[in-house]
């Protein structure tokens, strides 16, 4: 599918509306294709632009699922735009979560904000190999109630027991996510991970947030024991070509959009200005 | 230090004659020539000049190999195609250090297809020039690239696409190495210790050097191997698109920024230390590589000044945390 | 898509520039209604709800504040088109002129006191901007634009440094491109007409400016000339 | 007594009304009120330097940028003695011929011909390929083009500047000036011939106004020194202020021109008839009849525009590669410069006072709609006497508004009211 700058034709096939700023969108790309978890593409809105997005869902039926917050130009066009309408895809971009990695642990998931999007491709890989892997801890953070993305999907895993799921929100004048059954507290995600309970060494952490999210965090994972190479963070900056060329996401003299955007908290701590 | 060895020969006049029109056939010719406003440009030629002599054009190569606005596809009816073929091109008389910028232009886009045609339609002869007292281009630097390279009668192979014709014009068999008559160095591209650069990110030598930067993007835009570029489509009323590459530059506000305003590097001081990682100290697979080839080009562009030489220099001898 | 083009404190230069693109006109034809546009068009259709209004010219006057006021609740998208409309452009030179007229007053840009979907910059503005302006609309979107200084342009264009070779008060550093450089490509000064870039540096440019043997009062002035009241 | 307002007008440039007042179902009075917002134009020129002063002013209008340039940099120079090299003079006729050039396209085939077929914008016609229209724009795009060449920028042009211009067009471009030239030379009188064959005008009754116009006595020119005036004598341009006689009026926010000798007519149509008298030509045109001829002289002025383009082009190719261009304005000084040019629409004059440190002191600008404003009053009462449908009243009255191609941001740019 990564056929230089030329788009693959893609129809949106669905749109489901989460909250005012973020949409559901599945595309139909005109050829199959495979995303891992933590990969990105580049959607086109012909003659309005591109952006670089990553899915939300694991690749099923050829149809590419994203979850994306109406953001800019370009994504407030696509939020203009109805289903069937004729977009395009370029990518798949970047290395993505090593899946294997996860084998045989217990997985700690920590999302601030959107950074729920590829994790969540990432919770649903894990979901779909429950032989392979442990306990999944879901830590989940944002500024206000509204804004908890999944939130019917992830209280249902959490009332099956298929994970342990974690809220907080920033600041909420009244909590009334009772109904769900899931504790949610007020304060940032770090308050979340001092309640949790983990096996450092049993543990492989995935994160994906706001960089704010990762200065006070990343660190704290590995005071608590947990190996550097199996911290793992989606870096998302601005990027233009995918391929370790246009320069707008170099950090630290590394193209993020080539050997990212996911790294391991060693990796980062080479890399000047990622964290 | 000389310049390195390449498969040369000297050529008779209907040798010359046979080459030049292999040269020309089917291919527009440009090559360095000063304006009526004295300012030297890579410009059409009606033919090869007889006499060999380089100069420094105002851009170079990069004009033609990732031009502003080049198109990366068309969208009509519902369809996306790729370019048009580009243009058959030669290039003459282009200094050795257009050729070393080649080379690294060749590196960096190794995979980009848009670059692939248009490099593999372009036919690059170079010839020593005349060093002006601003610039320092450095042997030990990149091999240059290009296919041919001519002095007096004398003609060098750089590739195997310059063997080839070399070959066609005077028969098999009588090239020998023979290094390329370059200008003596007149100074040397710096070579930057990773790790001072490394441990200088809080040094207020960047906020220093960069206080009177405009953030113009004069020096990135004159530079032979600055290629950062940004996309963006170009609507018509008929409801066509053509997706374009723009050259963009590391010195724009928007250059690290992301939807919501966040700005992964604030201020001009970083942006400075971003150019100057970049052009010393190399990005991604190619670090390590400096891809400053010393045409001088951005000193002389820079309406305030600023030198990255310079700043190379107050770095080795000074920076600490 | 139904347009209103609704003109205000200006010399009707933003409107002329898009009946200069003569070539492009049938296939604009084709492509808008034209609802209000009293220099081209006859048609004096109710003021109702249209899609696009392109609105050229400051305000000055209470007349146009209530029309404005008015054409903003019944369109969907309002573009502001020119120096005038983004910062007050010329006219507002004679900001703190007497005003011989009660009521009216100094020349203000349109975001003063509207929502302003989009801005085309300019004095005047470009055919191209103009045309992709329409282009992006059919598809939903605004156009894309790279923000930087004219220079980057100057640069792109091999032109002859003015600033720097000729000393002359080029303005290309601070203003924002967009026009190709076109004054610099015959020689001319940059004097802004496109506005000023993000993080502009004016310390340096009114040194550089200086530099070009220009009394400081002369500088600020060629500074100053499309400030008008739109920049803080 | 009723009462009928037109407001705004359309297709013409600029924001006007006009009042029509009838009393026992006759019309008795018209008012046309110029309405712009006023730009203070000058009042902001005012303690600003003189070299500055043509890139301000120029912005007073689009349509007519070029000539307001020109006119303002003849009068600063020469309220600072300054003589331009002759290369730069023939540059700035090149620019004020294009822009001749564009203006009269504009009016003509997007302004006037939408009436002749009944529908309201040249976009109508444009969009069913309406063969008029289109050759009206390629004319028009022929025009901007010239002035593209000549002042770098369509609109708000660049290149003149005090003391000359800055660039010559290149030798290619002016090649490629010439060939098109001929090309339209070939192709206008065929294009001229089919507008005025199609061309339907209501009836127009005689011309009111003394015509005025200024230019050459040996040739038909768009500028010069001396003001022609109809039936008398001519009087030299820096006597135009007391021939002009401008006054404010309280319904319009441009002053109107309360001379004796007029109220007066500028234009095409006073050009024409000017130069027709002092070169000894006979009748002038026929063909509209009354204002409307206004029309006919401008698709003449057009025809004549061309082959002046092709000249000048042609003059400008010989000159030595080298010649002078500019010659740089020396230390400021005091001095008083008036300078008369033809806009497209007529007679406008710039005129400056500098004081010793090169800076304005007095400024004053006399555009052609000011001018034409009581004439226009006039044409209309005499054009519209005996109507009295409300409806054919309104139509006749914005053609005969229409017909003198006015252009109302010029008008309205003055210190008072
Ligand atoms: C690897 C990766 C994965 C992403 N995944 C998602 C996702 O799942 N859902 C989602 O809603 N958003 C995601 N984003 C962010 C998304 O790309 C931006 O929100 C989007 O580019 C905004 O574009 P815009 O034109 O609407 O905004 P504008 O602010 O108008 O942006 C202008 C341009 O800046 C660039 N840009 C701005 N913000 C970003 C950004 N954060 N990252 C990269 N480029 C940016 C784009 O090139 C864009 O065209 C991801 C970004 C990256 C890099
Ligand atoms: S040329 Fe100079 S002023 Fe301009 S961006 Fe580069 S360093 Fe800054
Ligand atoms: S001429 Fe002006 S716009 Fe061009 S590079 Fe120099 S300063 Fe910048
Ligand atoms: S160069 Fe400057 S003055 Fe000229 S059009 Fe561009 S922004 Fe305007």
């Amino acid at each position: 599918m990564n056929a230089g700058f030329l788009p693959m034709p893609a129809r949106i096939v669905a749109i489901e509306p989460l909250d005012r700023d973020h949409r559901l969108f599945s595309l139909r790309p005109a050829q199959p294709f495979d995303l891992r978890p933590g990969q990105f593409v580049e959607i086109t809105i012909p003659g309005v632009g591109a952006f670089p997005v990553s899915a939300c869902a694991p690749v099923a039926a050829g149809l590419l699922t994203s979850c994306i917050r109406r953001a800019g130009r370009v994504t407030e066009a696509l939020f203009q735009l109805e289903s069937g309408a004729l977009l395009g895809v370029r990518g798949p971009f970047g290395n993505g979560f090593p899946v294997e990695t996860f084998y045989g642990s217990d997985p700690l998931l920590i999302a601030g904000g959107l950074g729920i999007a590829p994790l969540r491709a990432l919770l649903h890989a894990l979901l779909a190999i429950p032989e392979r892997v442990g306990r999944i801890t879901l830590l989940y953070g944002t500024r206000e109630p509204g804004a908890l993305l999944f939130r019917e999907e992830l209280a249902g895993l959490a009332a099956t027991g298929r994970i342990d799921l974690r809220l907080s929100v920033d600041f909420a004048e009244e909590l009334s996510l009772e109904e769900w059954g899931v504790a949610c507290e007020v304060g940032l995600v770090n308050d979340l991970l001092r309640a949790v309970t983990f096996d450092p060494a049993r543990t492989v952490a995935a994160l994906c947030g706001p960089p704010g999210l990762y200065r006070c965090l990343i660190e704290e994972l590995a005071r608590a024991g947990i190996p550097p190479q199996r911290i793992f963070a989606t870096l998302e900056r601005r990027m233009r070509c995918g391929i370790g060329e246009c320069c707008h996401c170099v950090t630290g003299g590394v193209f993020l959009c080539r050997e990212g955007p996911v790294f391991s908290l060693d990796r980062l701590r080479s890399m000047e200005g990622a964290i | 230090m000389p310049w390195p060895a390449f498969p040369s020969i000297a050529l008779q006049p209907d040798e010359v004659g046979r080459l030049f029109s292999a040269l020309a056939s089917g291919r527009l010719m440009f090559g360095p020539r000063p304006g009526s406003d004295g300012s030297c440009r890579l410009q059409p030629l009606p033919e090869i000049p007889a006499h060999p002599g380089a100069a420094q054009p105002f851009l170079s190569l990069k004009k033609f190999l990732v031009p502003d606005g080049d198109p990366l596809w068309a969208w009509t009816s519902e369809r996306y195609a790729g370019p048009p073929p580009p243009p058959r091109l030669t290039v003459v008389d282009l200094p050795l250090c257009d050729l070393q910028a080649l080379a690294w232009l060749d590196l960096v886009f190794a995979e980009d297809p848009p670059y692939r045609a248009r490099r593999e339609a372009l036919l690059v002869v170079g010839a020593p020039c005349q060093p002006a007292a601003d610039c320092f281009c450095d042997p030990a630097g990149l091999l240059p690239g290009g296919d041919l390279f001519r002095a007096g009668t004398r003609w060098w192979a750089l590739s195997p696409v310059g063997e080839a014709l070399l070959v066609r014009a005077a028969g098999p068999g009588n090239l020998a190495g023979e290094p390329l008559p370059g200008p003596e160095p007149g100074g040397a591209v710096p070579t930057v210790d990773p790790a001072r650069f490394a441990g200088s990110a809080g040094d207020p030598l960047w906020d220093e050097a960069a206080a009177r930067c405009l953030a113009c993007g004069a020096c990135s835009a004159v530079c032979p191997t600055c290629m950062c570029y940004e996309v963006v489509d170009d609507p018509r009323l008929d409801g066509t698109v053509t997706r374009r590459r723009v050259w963009d530059n590391c010195f724009f506000p928007e250059h690290a920024r992301v939807a919501g305003g966040h700005d992964f590097r604030p201020g001009r001081g970083r942006r400075l230390r971003f150019r100057f990682e970049h052009k010393y100290l190399g990005f991604g697979p190619w670090r390590g590589l400096s891809s400053c080839v010393g045409c001088g080009r951005c000193r002389r562009a820079c309406p305030v000044g600023i030198s990255l030489e310079e700043v190379a220099g107050r770095l080795a001898r000074g920076a600490g945390p | 898509m139904s347009l209103a083009w609704v003109r205000y404190t200006s010399c009707s230069g933003c409107q002329l520039m898009l009946t200069n693109c003569e070539a492009q006109l049938a296939e604009l034809a084709m492509q808008v209604e034209l609802r209000e546009f009293d220099l081209i068009s006859s048609a004096c259709a109710e003021k109702g709800r249209v899609d696009l209004a392109l609105v050229e010219g400051s305000v000055s006057t209470p007349t146009e504040l209530d029309s404005l006021l008015d054409l903003r609740a019944r369109s969907r998208w309002l573009v502001a088109i020119g120096a005038c409309a983004l910062t007050g452009g010329i006219n507002a030179l004679a900001g703190g002129a007497e005003r011989p007229e009660p009521g009216t007053f100094p020349p203000q840009p349109l975001r003063r006191f509207v929502r302003v979907d989009w801005e085309i910059p300019g004095c005047p503005p470009e055919r191209s901007e103009l045309l992709s302006l329409f282009g992006a609309l059919r598809h939903g979107g605004w156009p894309a634009r790279l923000e930087c200084a004219v220079c980057m342009e100057c640069r792109i264009a091999e032109n002859r440094c003015l600033l720097m070779e000729d000393r002359l008060p080029c303005l290309g550093p601070v203003t924002r491109a967009g026009c190709r450089a076109r004054c610099p490509g015959v020689g001319v000064a940059c004097e802004g007409c496109r506005g000023e870039v993000a993080e502009a540096h004016r310390d340096e440019v009114f040194r550089l400016l200086a530099g070009c043997g220009l009394p400081s009062r002369e500088v600020r002035r060629r500074l100053g000339r499309f400030r008008g009241n739109g920049h803080d | 007594m009723t009462r009928l307002v037109m407001q705004p007008l359309r297709r013409v440039e600029g924001h006007g009304r006009v009042e029509l007042i009838l009393r026992d179902g006759q019309l008795r009075e018209v008012r046309l009120a110029l309405t712009e917002s006023p730009r203070l134009f000058e009042r902001l020129v005012v303690g600003r330097s003189a070299l500055e002063i043509p890139d301000l002013v120029c912005r007073i209008c689009a349509i007519c940028s070029a000539v307001h340039r020109l006119a303002a940099l003849e009068a600063i120079e020469r309220a600072l003695a300054v003589e331009i090299p002759p290369a730069a003079r023939l540059v700035r006729e090149l620019l004020l011929l294009g822009g001749h050039l564009q203006s009269h396209a504009l009016h003509l085939f997007c302004l006037i011909l939408p009436d002749f077929s009944g529908v309201a914008s040249v976009f109508d016609l444009v969009r069913r390929g309406d063969p008029l229209a289109v050759g009206g724009l390629e004319l028009k795009a022929f025009g901007n083009r010239v002035q593209e060449l000549a002042g770098g920028r369509v609109i708000h042009p660049v290149n003149a500047v005090p003391g000359g211009v800055v660039r010559l067009p290149s030798g290619e471009a002016l090649a490629g000036l010439r060939q098109d030239c001929d090309v339209w030379l070939e192709r206008w009188p065929r294009l001229s011939a089919d507008f005025i064959g199609t061309a339907r005008y209501p009836a127009s009754g005689t011309l009111t106004g003394t015509v005025l116009a200024v230019g050459g006595a040996e040739r038909f020119a768009l500028q010069g020194d001396t003001l022609y005036v109809g039936g008398g004598d001519p009087v030299p341009a820096g006597g135009y202020a007391e021939l002009l006689a401008e006054q404010p009026v309280p319904y319009s926010r441009a002053r109107q021109s309360a001379g004796d000798r007029g109220p007066f007519l500028v234009g095409a149509l006073a050009r024409r008839q000017l130069w027709a008298a002092r070169s000894g030509g006979g009748a002038v045109l026929e063909g509209a009849g009354g204002i409307h001829d206004n029309n006919t002289a401008q698709l003449a002025e057009i025809g004549w525009t061309l082959e002046r383009i092709a000249a000048v082009a042609a003059e400008l190719q010989a000159q030595r590669p080298g010649a002078p261009l500019q010659i740089p304005p020396g230390s400021p000084r005091a001095g008083v410069g008036t300078a008369a040019f033809e806009a497209p629409r007529g007679l406008l004059v710039h005129h400056y006072v500098v004081d010793d440190w090169g800076q304005v002191a007095v400024a004053d600008i006399a555009t052609p709609t000011a001018i034409n404003q009581r004439t226009m009053e006039r044409q209309l009462l005499a054009d519209l006497a005996g109507i009295d449908d409300e409806t054919e009243l309104r139509g006749r009255a914005a053609r005969v508004v229409r017909a003198f191609d006015p252009c109302i941001s010029c008008a309205v740019h003055v210190i008072q009211c």
